[in-house]
């Protein structure tokens, strides 16, 4: 069994009801990823040539996952999509949702971004990251750059308002 | 004489509670709960046959309101009184109000506990009796010719220590003779503002000691057995994680000289029913010095590794024999057989300091199977009150080898399904796998000094997170294809559809 | 010679599947499951880490199915083949095809597999070996008058038995000599009309008998050793449903006999790996006599009762003796200590007849604690298929004596929540609490002759059915008065609230 | 603790959300009840006395209840509640729920019975059972006397239609 040790990059998942299959980058090699439905609370993964069980639970604000003896806890961190909760016209910050490295920084001041453009790539967990811009718009400020480590909320770049006409 | 126990109040909570509980069913014995407010609808109150709530849930306010209890139990027409462990369990008063209520206390008497609580009582008594103890003296001559004698006495490297206090003011580590002058008069000034006396005391710091307990039981008319020793110096801060018995690597020799240091102890101390003699040992091989630390008056949190190796159950032996009944063992019938371990599972965050947690159980899963046993005082559903200690279960294993249940007990531990609270549950299976602990005994430093790295080591293997994100995604994301107009052939990644959440 | 197994395939499911696929992961080799396409989400299919799809529901076509399983092993590089108990465990063309197809049986070879699952074949090996068996002849003067002399012989009473054949045909009990005559005449004329030979055997009928059997295991080099005995004689119709180890009431004479009989039965089979050596023992004291009934050449349902009072791993060490391992202890190093019991807890109707149950496992909770371990097949929200063994799980428990260890039982069997199939936990509870179990041995007799009883037993205690009719009544009402105008202060009891419901 | 051995007569029950109180005669004495839910599938039964946990579960047509060890199961029996299901204006059995003794027929044929009238009294697993009329009606036939052993679904009693006029 390939034992990844480093970075895992995801590419593409297409859903299909409870079910989902894809393509996960690991160690440079692509591999096939499947997501099937155990019962209520129990999704088998299949990674490359491993299989994992994974037992989820939700709270309020929390999702959980137990996979092989190890739990991960998911909060709601409204800040980390990108401030879409922060009030339109302004400029919002793209966040680090962990502790984690930068590895590359793909945009400089004053560029045009669109939706879904990678900005920044992060490493934590020994997984590479890409953040996102959640919406069209101009990146204003790049506050971080590779190779540094930062801590979870801290901003990373700011992007102006997409509605914000480009003058 | 003490008659048998018909009905016992358990003046406790959580799995200890519990244990003591299923022990009475077993026993035909009836069992009374006492519990806080916090926890009417607790575990071990479900399971008892009758449950009196003692107060509010701050535990000065329950479980350590000596006064409440006793009523419970005069209410409830108990006879008798189990403390667990923790809470009032080493409380002479608690003892002697019960003794003074016509109440049976399961443990020693209250003078026992009360002479056994004082460090400098219980030193005092076991170098009486011929039991080592951690080299040290305070010397008559307290000027610094004095002190320097003795610590040539004693040996470095050695502690300076306040002969009046403790808490670790006025305390020195000196590791050799050239710095001892400075230490003197550091620790001199600390001990006369904290103490007012600035005597001091020169203790011998052993070198990266073992913590190894011997676990002792004894009846009313003074018969002391020894069930053997545990291994206990996988620690975090005087906190035991991990429990082992055997303690592996000891010779024949040095475990007869532990054993017999521990029924010489409970002799001098007059000491009844179950408890414990702690000590340090330092070495290896035959040379092996041991030193008694403390001997701890009740039911530990690890018996049961005691347990799997003798066969024994001590909680029904203390029952007997706080009934008035003969230690239910001789010495000879009790042996040590194959391996025993035992994680502590708590409700914290070990990379953030070790912070408790506390929550909901949403999910509680424990492994079973052969060789497995898990004591626990929750189930799913269940909240895990930040009032009280963050122990969820015991997760116990044997095996005919240490080997066979090293493995055994990672096996189970990555089954245990523990969601809603953090645990340290990935952290004890790091601990089991750290080769040191493969190869055999570590000092009670291993822990603090490892703890980096075993963290560091949480993330090592990405594909498990990840599998645990796509399933997360998988119920977040809508339930049918057609919910989403872009769902099918999508690109996704499952950081970013998670991405208002954040991992944590 | 062979190798250590690296990958092994289970050819089977439920609990043995999920107990020995966890030994695999314990020894660090891969596990490979198969299973039927009823099971591709069972528990031994989650559990193991691989699982290929065999075939069908039916067993015939999937878990009896010999050459897609050796398909499945090559299919995966398994190197080696755990039959478990039941399905192909016994078939000898399997272990030989495993052989062919250079796979490791877990298990002796095919030759000793089919000599010992001939009852004559054994007979012959056991009488040539010293072993007794039940005594018996078959009377080269077939007259009346040799039938007559070999029958005095043998003794009363006694079984006639075509010698030709089996299941019950021919078959006559003759309890005086004044009755054989009559016997004579009717089963031989049933032999000759169902076998075409009117042959008779004269066997003894053993009188009120127990079921004692002895695990062996034995390796490649022939080396043999015995893990003492179990008790297995509370059966239903020949299904086991509790057993336990020691048997009681045995003398150390007695125990001798049947532990030396079993190791020269293995001695003289050629015996490799676990095997089981099943004895009859009529009488009591030092005098009872035994008399061997078969030799099961796998691993037994019950073999946890055998590990908790030795503290041995027989999955463990099958799988060493199997990679070609020598027998992982000397016959001095396995010591019975304390009582150990299983109780089968099966899904099934007992009062109706013990119908199998089938169903979704909506509520499933084992006990847990102190010298309680469960084998289990199922979890919560699983389906119990109609296509399977009805077993759910073994619930099997240690304690000092066998009277703790009747009682820790029962505590936990009133702890077990089965509910959304039919269980047989009531009935278990309700045979160990019987006086005539809690005195010590019982025949085989005992469970068909105490059933009616036992089962009318079920409603002593109508407190529970009505706090359960209660308990479902508050859950099938509006859950606020406020739904309802008449809720409060309606007069209701619970069985008219349940009118639409039928206790069944 | 009190071990009831003889029947035992649900008296009163109020109901107060998921909570009920009320009595019930236990060997000829009056004992109150108790019943808490403590989660979402578990009640404790105060039953003079005695504390019960019970835990329940529901399947499609199947509701259970475990407690101490021992499992209960009811099933939908749409014939047991007599006849609510069969066509208005015929007659309906009033049938047995269970294996059952019966201990005391109170009415006669041709005797006009309204709702919740006690028709017939069972003996089942040692607790009396009160069998009562699902409607007003008119008894048509009585199928039973006290002492006899009946079958589950046995017809007991028929009672015609509360809706035909009573000439």
């Amino acid at each position: 069994m390939t034992r990844p040790r480093r970075p895992v990059t995801v590419e593409t998942i297409v859903r299909d009801g409870d079910a989902a299959s894809g393509r996960v980058r690991i160690s440079g090699i692509d591999e096939p990823v499947e997501v099937e439905r155990i019962d209520a609370d129990t999704y088998r993964v299949s990674l490359a040539a491993r299989r994992f069980e994974v037992v989820v639970a939700r709270a309020l604000d929390v999702e959980w996952g137990w996979v092989d003896g190890r739990a991960f806890r998911w909060t709601r961190a409204a800040e980390v999509a990108g401030g879409e909760r922060e009030p339109a016209g302004g400029t919002s910050a793209i966040r680090a949702p962990m502790p984690a490295i930068v590895t590359a920084v793909a945009v400089a001041p004053g560029q045009a971004v669109a939706q879904g453009d990678t900005l920044v790539v992060l490493e934590a967990m020994k997984m590479e990251l890409p953040l996102k811009a959640p919406r069209h718009g101009r990146v204003t400020a790049v506050r971080c750059a590779a190779g540094d480590r930062v801590n979870p909320a801290a901003p990373l770049i700011e992007l102006d308002d997409g509605e914000t006409p480009q003058d | 004489m003490a008659a048998p126990i018909r009905r016992l109040l358990v003046a406790n909570r959580g799995e200890i509670a519990l244990r003591i509980i299923r022990a009475c069913r077993e026993l035909g014995i009836e069992s009374v709960a006492v519990c806080s407010t916090a926890d009417v609808r607790a575990p071990h109150v479900r399971a008892a046959d009758r449950a009196v709530t003692i107060g509010p849930p701050h535990p000065r306010d329950s479980y350590l309101n000596a006064g409440a209890i006793i009523d419970a139990a005069r209410g409830t027409g108990a006879g008798a009184i189990h403390p667990g462990y923790g809470f009032l369990s080493e409380d002479p008063d608690m003892a002697a109000a019960c003794a003074g209520a016509g109440l049976v206390w399961v443990g020693p008497p209250a003078d026992v506990i009360a002479r056994l609580g004082s460090k400098i009582e219980a030193r005092r008594l076991m170098r009486g009796a011929g039991v080592p103890i951690v080299p040290g003296e305070t010397p008559a001559d307290q000027t610094g010719v004095g002190l320097a004698a003795a610590a040539e006495r004693v040996g470095y490297p050695l502690l300076l220590k306040a002969s009046a206090g403790g808490g670790g003011r006025g305390m020195r580590t000196v590791r050799a003779p050239g710095r001892l002058r400075q230490a003197i008069s550091e620790a001199r000034r600390e001990a006369e503002s904290a103490f007012g006396n600035g005597t001091l005391y020169v203790e011998r710091q052993l070198i990266r000691p073992r913590h190894v307990e011997v676990q002792i039981m004894a009846d009313d008319t003074g018969r002391v057995v020894h069930l053997h020793e545990r291994d206990c110096s996988i620690q975090r801060r005087h906190q035991k994680v991990v429990e082992e018995s055997p303690a592996p690597g000891l010779t024949p020799a040095v475990r007869a000289r532990l054993t017999a240091a521990a029924v010489s102890a409970a002799r001098a101390a007059g000491y009844r029913n179950a408890g414990t003699v702690e000590f340090l040992v330092e070495g290896a091989g035959d040379a092996a010095d041991i030193a008694f630390l403390e001997m701890n008056t009740r039911l530990q949190v690890e018996h049961p590794v005691t347990e799997l190796v003798t066969g024994r159950d001590l909680v029904h032996a203390q029952l007997a024999v706080a009934g008035g009944g003969a230690l239910p063992w001789s010495q000879d019938e009790i042996a040590v057989r194959g391996h025993a371990i035992e994680c502590r599972v708590y409700a914290e965050r070990p990379a953030e300091g070790f912070l408790p947690d506390a929550g909901t159980l949403l999910r509680y899963r424990e492994p079973a199977g052969p060789g497995i046993r898990v004591d626990a005082g929750v189930v799913e559903g269940g909240v895990v009150s930040p009032a009280y200690d963050a122990l969820l279960a015991k997760l116990v294993v044997h095996g005919e080898t240490r080997g066979r249940a090293l493995a055994r007990a990672r096996a189970a531990l990555a089954r245990y399904v523990v969601l809603g609270v953090r645990t340290n549950l990935g952290l004890l299976s790091r601990i089991l796998g750290h080769p040191r602990v493969a190869a055999g005994p570590v000092d009670t430093g291993f822990l603090e000094t490892t703890l980096d790295d075993l963290l560091a080591e949480g993330g090592e293997d990405p594909a498990l997170a990840l599998a645990a994100a796509l399933a997360v995604d998988a119920r977040l994301s809508p339930r049918a294809p057609e919910a989403g107009p872009s769902a099918p052939d999508a690109v996704r990644d499952p950081w970013s559809t998670l991405g208002g959440w954040r991992l944590a």
